[in-house]
């Protein structure tokens, strides 16, 4: 015996066997991805009241780079309708258009991966530096006249290392006032934006960038970015796959291989809207 | 009562609470008891009498009664009644209804670390010291100010030898820990509550029987977990009393 | 569709207009998905005065393009029962970790006596 | 279907010596698609491990028995294999207890019983009783089996990381998993998550596919209420498995994050460990992780019990020689067990510090869940009334599963109202009580089905003599080794102690430490107790009755309609199922059995 259904719905459920198994691997999805979410606004709600970095567990906001994160959710919203119309092209028996579409949808997504990764360096070398008289102020930072380099994860400079490598003081691009709530202060004296500060080693309290270990805000950012990008990475993969080698299955069984995209485009669109939410939690709020 | 459950070896309870503890251990294994007994008398007797010898031909029909389901709502209803009736109240006066002030309550913080106990009193001031962790290390686990604040100084930390408290009078303890969960259980006086970092969660009790009594650390913490003990001893109000003074007397929250 | 069909697209005429159709609402969509981001940042610059309000209404925004999106794009408007019914389950249990473990953490005993000024 | 009849009819013929594709031994046997080889390599690999895990715990039971004596031969070993610091002069360490008691308890659920009831029992029989020719995914069931395997050897590879494996018990609370080893970051705890992200990853793969083949594949005439009751069992049980499982791989990919870049999602500020404060920012919350470990420790507990009922139900049903009773009752029972079991969780954490309301809330759903259960036992039980009960090795430990799990359920009951859990909570009274649901009742359930299908596996029967000798040496021992924890309970003796008790009963109270003595004598004679099922297990194999049809027990449900074994796609000729599950000894028929499959 065959096994049935892999391309045909079944009369009693009206699904074929991929869907099926694609709407239960997005619920169990739900869960992962809302327990995450349920563990940002337990953290959240528990978070001491203040402004972050003036109280250093108070919940930053308005930290990430908006028009950036504005311009991602655009392309991950541009490859969501590409994937949907490439699927209709393939109901319209029209492969040269499906495929274009499929290559757009990919460029998209690998877009709004490499957008993410710097997004994610300035993170690694945006730092705060919180003062022993109780100020703060957050920037980019400079060590010996020198700026980290880019994805310095490995490469992060805290007190200790400051103190180990006998680095008297460090210079700190201040970060603008952009935020309009004007939670992100700064250092009284820092006269404009970007304005470079000097601040030595002894007065340093405690230094540290943007990175999870520095507030559970960033732990929780990374996270559910991480996780999400790999999602993307991993529906990128599979998209292309099906645009080229795979499309080979046009030939032999174009139902089934509409199915496919169905799915892989099910999968897609699961992924936009964790961006959907993802974009306000964690960028606006 | 209480012997039945101290034939399955409870320790003698020694605070006024545990009594409804230990009833409503009692009735749910009076019920559970109740059932296992009638269910295996029913299970051998079925196997028995059914068994293929003497029953080649099975029934298609099998039991026609419906006295499974009067059980299956009696047990529903002896459960409800347990619930409703005894657990949630025996909690609620247990988390909700502190000893009220006028009841002169000694007020006693726990700190649990890796593996021992430690208890701090405010001292005879009544003015609990100001404590802050960056005090904090093995021999001050409160973090007291002992330096910095007068009221620190005449407070009472025990940290490793036993403490003591007044019979009949309640107590409430503050449990907390300092490094990670360890749960502060006296099987004696019917008392749990995990020690959890980050929080301080109160328990109350009122101890009614003067004797030596043992903290167990009921949550796994790390490779002393069971070595992990506290000792206190539940004595008379004169003997506490006396006993109070001289330990804040000594004062800077005396560490042994 | 039919059940000889190898290629199931092709051989109805309707069922291409119905698609051409689709299309157009699936480009309806992506404006309104655009126009939703657009509006998600500008209430961004509003200020609610209350936390609740802003995130209410930048959930609400998120929550109507997701349904947009789910709707739509994964076709859950015209879908089987058995998807709603599994998407109901995922629903009921999510909000039941995040609704119980929010109210767990919060509803703990009172400590009415004794004010500490250090927990570690 | 006319090609593909004509070449599954080839492969049931015995000693086949065809000449076209003959698969190789790794496509055969280790990248093989088909469900029922990937059945028997979950089997195999389960009980490896549950092996393995026994003798983790027979090290530990020593230890508490003869606390600081050395183990006898073994302890040497150990000392060899694991470094003087872990095993000093042939005592378990505090610390190699600790990691015992937590690979213990990791294997036996996550490694041993889950696999074989879900990934073994679950595999090999669901598509058979359903009549479907595969699972839906061949290929994502073989994926669920390799990732399976591979979170194993994560973990078994901790044992020899410096420092050792996972310690801070199967629940890995933080901040004590956090911090156990400050030094390592990538410790044993951190294999730990990793082999966890695998084994969920796996779990999740291998629900989607289930739930997936019993809504798709159905044969024709299976509806819902005709099918076996094991596969309504099996189906709630990926339902748990499909929804509980990823909050806490998001919980173990938050913790990782903790371990490996020093966040502090668990890990509230102010940390004093050792003396020392703890660098890290803080802001976590230690009762999260909690939260989301029993969101999926709850509903775990029935994903290792229900498959457990399906495989005693099936027994208990062919061996009465009659329909189960209340068929219908079990199976909306199953489903409000499946249901609930996502809104009782916080009765493991009673004692974290509950305000009344939400305490109630969970003690409330904690008595409904209770409900169900005893039901669907109820309904088992009238089951037997009327009945013409055959005794073999297969039924009498499906019976005897009865009053074992009746005893394990029972004593859930004091622990979930939450007064009476204030003196009982992680006592050695949970002990007893969990471990007489998962040892003599699932376990039982596993041998039951060993027996039962056994021939349907081989061709070959069981010895029935050795059967019932492993049967009588596993009840008496399982019931020496966990009744007396109850006292113990009792007694006030906190779990995961490393000296036993020791420490709190020396000179107070004897016999607390002398039950310990005696369990430890049971659990040995446990094992020896299972030495005729390992011996009749590969002795079968290979000289086993053949059987004499392949419907060696007269059953009604459809994995007996296939030959023996069951070739590539399962059946000849689709099946259709004509009536329900269960039609044994219906009046008037002309044998006391009448097949789903055979046309009215
Ligand atoms: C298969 C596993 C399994 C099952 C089915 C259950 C079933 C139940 N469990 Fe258990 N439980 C565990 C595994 C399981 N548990 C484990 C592993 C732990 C410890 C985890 C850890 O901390 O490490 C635990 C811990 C645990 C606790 C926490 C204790 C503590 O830490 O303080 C609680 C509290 O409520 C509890 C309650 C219950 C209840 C009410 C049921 C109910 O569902 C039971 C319902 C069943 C019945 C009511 C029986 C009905 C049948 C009969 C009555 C028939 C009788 C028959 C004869 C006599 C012939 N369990
Ligand atoms: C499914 C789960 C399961 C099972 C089956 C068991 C089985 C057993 N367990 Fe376990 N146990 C746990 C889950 C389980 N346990 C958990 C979760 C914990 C808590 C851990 C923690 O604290 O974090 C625990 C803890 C625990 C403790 C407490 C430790 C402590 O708190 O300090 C003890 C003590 O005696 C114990 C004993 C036993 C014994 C004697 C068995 C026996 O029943 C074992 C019997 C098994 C055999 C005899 C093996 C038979 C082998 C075969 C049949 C293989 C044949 C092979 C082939 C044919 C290839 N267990
Ligand atoms: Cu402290 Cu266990
Ligand atoms: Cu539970």
């Amino acid at each position: 015996m065959e096994i049935p259904y892999t391309y045909k719905a079944r009369p009693d459920t009206g699904l074929y066997n991929a869907k099926v198994g694609i709407w239960l691997f997005l619920a169990s999805e739900i869960m992962l991805f809302g327990a995450l979410f349920s563990a940002y606004i337990l953290l959240r709600v528990s978070a001491p009241d203040g402004f972050w970095p003036d109280v250093a567990l108070a919940w930053p906001r308005g930290l990430l780079n908006i028009p950036i994160g504005t311009f991602n959710t655009a392309v991950l919203i541009t490859s969501s309708v590409t994937v949907v119309l490439a699927w209709a092209a393939l109901k319209m028996n029209n492969f040269a258009r499906f495929r274009w579409l499929m290559v757009v949808t990919v460029i998209c997504a690998f877009a709004f991966l490499g957008i993410k990764s710097f997004e994610y360096n300035d993170k690694f070398s945006h730092y705060v530096v919180r003062l022993k008289d109780g100020k703060a102020v957050t920037g980019h930072l400079e060590v010996n006249g020198k700026h980290p380099g880019f994805w310095n994860f490995a490469d992060q400079w805290s007190l200790g290392r400051l103190e180990a490598e006998k680095v008297e003081h460090i210079e700190i691009a201040v970060d603008p006032a952009r935020d309009i709530h004007g939670h992100v202060k700064h250092v009284e004296g820092a006269s404009h934006d970007h304005a470079k500060q000097k601040i030595a080693t002894a007065d340093i309290a405690f230094l540290g960038s943007y990175t999870p270990a520095t507030h559970p805000f960033f732990a929780v950012y990374f996270l559910i970015t991480a996780l999400h990008g790999l999602h993307v990475l991993g529906g990128a993969l599979v998209l292309a796959y099906f645009a080229f080698p795979g499309a080979k299955m046009w030939k032999t069984n174009p139902e089934q291989f509409t199915n496919r995209i169905e799915v892989g485009g099910l999968f897609w669109h699961f992924v936009d809207l964790v961006w959907i939410f993802l974009f306000p939690v964690v960028y606006l709020l | 009562m209480t012997s039945v459950l101290q034939l399955l070896g409870m320790p003698e309870a020694a605070a006024n609470h545990a009594k409804g503890i230990d009833e409503l251990i009692l009735y749910v294994h009076l019920l559970m008891a109740s059932l296992f007994v009638g269910w295996l008398g029913y299970f051998l007797y079925v196997i028995f009498r059914f068994r293929k010898g003497a029953n080649p031909k099975a029934d298609y029909v099998g039991a026609r009664s419906h006295t499974s389901t009067y059980l299956e709502i009696g047990v529903a209803g002896v459960e409800a009644v347990l619930l409703i009736g005894l657990a949630v109240p025996l909690w609620a006066k247990a988390v909700d209804n502190p000893p009220k002030p006028e009841e002169k309550p000694v007020e006693v913080q726990v700190m649990a670390q890796q593996f021992a106990w430690a208890a701090h009193f405010p001292g005879v001031d009544n003015q609990w010291g100001k404590q802050d962790v960056k005090f904090a290390d093995r021999s001050n686990p409160f973090g007291l100010d002992i330096n910095g604040d007068p009221a620190a100084k005449d407070d009472v930390a025990v940290v490793t030898e036993a403490f003591l408290l007044p019979v009949n009078r309640p107590v409430i303890a503050l449990i907390s820990s300092m490094d990670v969960i360890h749960c502060f259980k006296v099987p004696s006086m019917r008392v749990t509550q995990d020690a959890i970092p980050g929080l301080s969660i109160p328990v109350h009790f009122t101890p009614n029987k003067i004797g030596d009594y043992t903290i167990t650390c009921a949550q796994l913490c790390g490779n002393g977990h069971s070595a992990m003990r506290g000792f206190f001893k539940v004595v008379s109000q004169e003997d506490y009393d006396k006993w109070y003074t001289e330990k804040s007397k000594a004062g800077g929250g005396s560490f042994e | 569709m039919s059940e000889q069909s190898h290629n199931a697209a092709a051989s109805h005429d309707d069922h291409d207009h119905d698609i051409a159709s689709h299309i157009k609402t699936y480009l309806i969509i992506f404006g309104a998905l655009l126009l939703g981001t657009v509006i998600t940042v500008l209430m961004y610059y509003v200020d609610f005065s209350s936390m609740a309000v802003t995130v209410g209404v930048a959930l609400f925004i998120a929550s109507i393009k997701a349904f947009l999106v789910a709707a739509y794009f994964m076709h859950l408007m015209s879908e089987k029962k058995l998807v709603y019914s599994l998407l109901v389950i995922s629903a009921i249990f999510f909000t039941g970790l995040m609704g119980l473990t929010l109210w767990g953490t919060h509803d703990t005993p009172k400590n009415t006596l004794m004010k500490t000024v250090y927990v570690p | 279907m006319q090609a593909t009849d004509t070449h599954a009819h080839a492969h049931g013929q015995k000693g086949h010596s065809h000449d076209h594709h003959e698969p190789g031994f790794f496509s055969k046997y280790i990248f093989s698609t088909d469900h029922k080889v990937i059945g028997v390599q979950y089997g195999v690999a389960s009980l490896i491990f549950l092996f393995f895990g026994f003798l983790l715990v027979l090290a530990m039971r020593f230890q508490l028995a003869n606390p600081g004596k050395p183990i006898p031969v073994v302890g040497a070993l150990l000392e060899k294999l694991l470094g003087s610091d872990m095993a000093p002069g042939g005592n378990l360490s505090g610390d190699l207890y600790n990691s015992f008691g937590a690979m213990h308890g990791t294997i036996m659920v996550f490694l041993a019983i889950v696999p074989i009831l879900f990934g073994a029992f679950g595999n090999y029989v669901t598509p058979l009783q359903i009549g479907a020719p595969d699972m839906a995914f061949p290929r994502l069931n073989m994926a669920s089996f390799h990732v399976y395997f591979i979170g194993g050897v994560v973990m078994f590879a901790s044992f020899f990381t410096p420092g050792g494996t996972a310690r801070s018990g199967w629940t890995s609370y933080s901040p004590l998993a956090s911090v156990t080893d400050l030094a390592n970051r990538f410790d044993g705890q951190t294999y730990w998550l990793i082999g966890m992200v695998f084994l969920i990853t796996s779990s999740l793969l291998g629900s989607v596919n289930f739930i997936a083949t019993i809504i798709q594949l159905r044969c024709r005439g299976m509806s819902w209420m005709r099918m076996p009751f094991f596969v309504w069992a099996q189906f709630v049980t990926a339902f748990l498995l499909l929804l509980a499982f990823p909050p806490l791989e998001a919980a173990g990919l938050m913790q990782l994050m903790d371990n490996l870049f020093g966040s502090s999602f668990f890990l509230p500020q102010g940390l004093v460990v050792n003396g020392t404060a703890l660098a890290v920012s803080g802001g976590g919350s230690p009762l999260l992780w909690q939260h989301l470990f029993w969101f999926l420790g709850h509903p775990e507990v029935y994903v290792l019990i229900l498959p457990a009922i399906g495989i005693v139900s099936e027994v208990i049903a062919n061996n009465t020689r009659k329909p189960l009773w209340g068929y219908k009752s079990m199976v909306y029972s199953t489903m409000s067990v499946g249901f609930l079991s996502f809104i009782v969780w916080a009765h493991h954490m009673y004692l974290t510090g509950m305000g009344t309301k939400i305490a109630t809330f969970f003690q409330t759903t904690t008595m409904m869940i209770s409900i169900p259960s005893v039901i669907i036992l109820t309904a088992l039980f009238i089951s037997l009334w009327g009945g013409s009960i055959r005794f073999n090795a297969a039924s009498l430990f499906a019976l005897s599963f009865l009053p074992m799990f009746g005893i394990g359920g029972l004593t859930g009951l004091p622990l979930g109202f939450n007064a009476s859990d204030i003196y009982l909570h992680d006592s050695y009274y949970v002990i007893g009580h969990f471990h007489y649901v998962v040892a003599p009742g699932t376990m039982f359930a596993v041998f039951a089905g060993i027996y039962y299908w056994f021939p349907k596996i081989t061709g070959r029967m069981m010895n029935e003599t050795l059967g019932k000798l492993h049967w009588a040496g596993s009840l008496f021992f399982m019931n020496c080794v966990f009744a007396p924890m109850f006292i113990q309970g009792f007694k006030g003796m906190s779990r995961r102690m490393y000296d036993g008790g020791t420490t709190y009963f020396e000179g107070v109270d004897p016999t607390a430490l002398s039950l310990n003595k005696m369990i430890t004598m049971c659990a040995v004679g446990l094992g020896v107790a299972q030495l005729p099922f390992i011996i009749n297990f590969f002795s079968s194999i290979f000289v086993g009755k053949k059987v004499s049809s392949d419907n060696p027990w007269d059953a009604t449900t459809l994995e007996w309609a296939t030959p023996t074994p069951p070739p590539h796609g399962n059946f000849a000729s689709e099946p259709v199922a004509y009536r329900g599950p269960y039609e044994y000894s219906v009046p008037g028929a002309k044998s006391d059995f009448t097949p789903q499959s055979e046309k009215p």
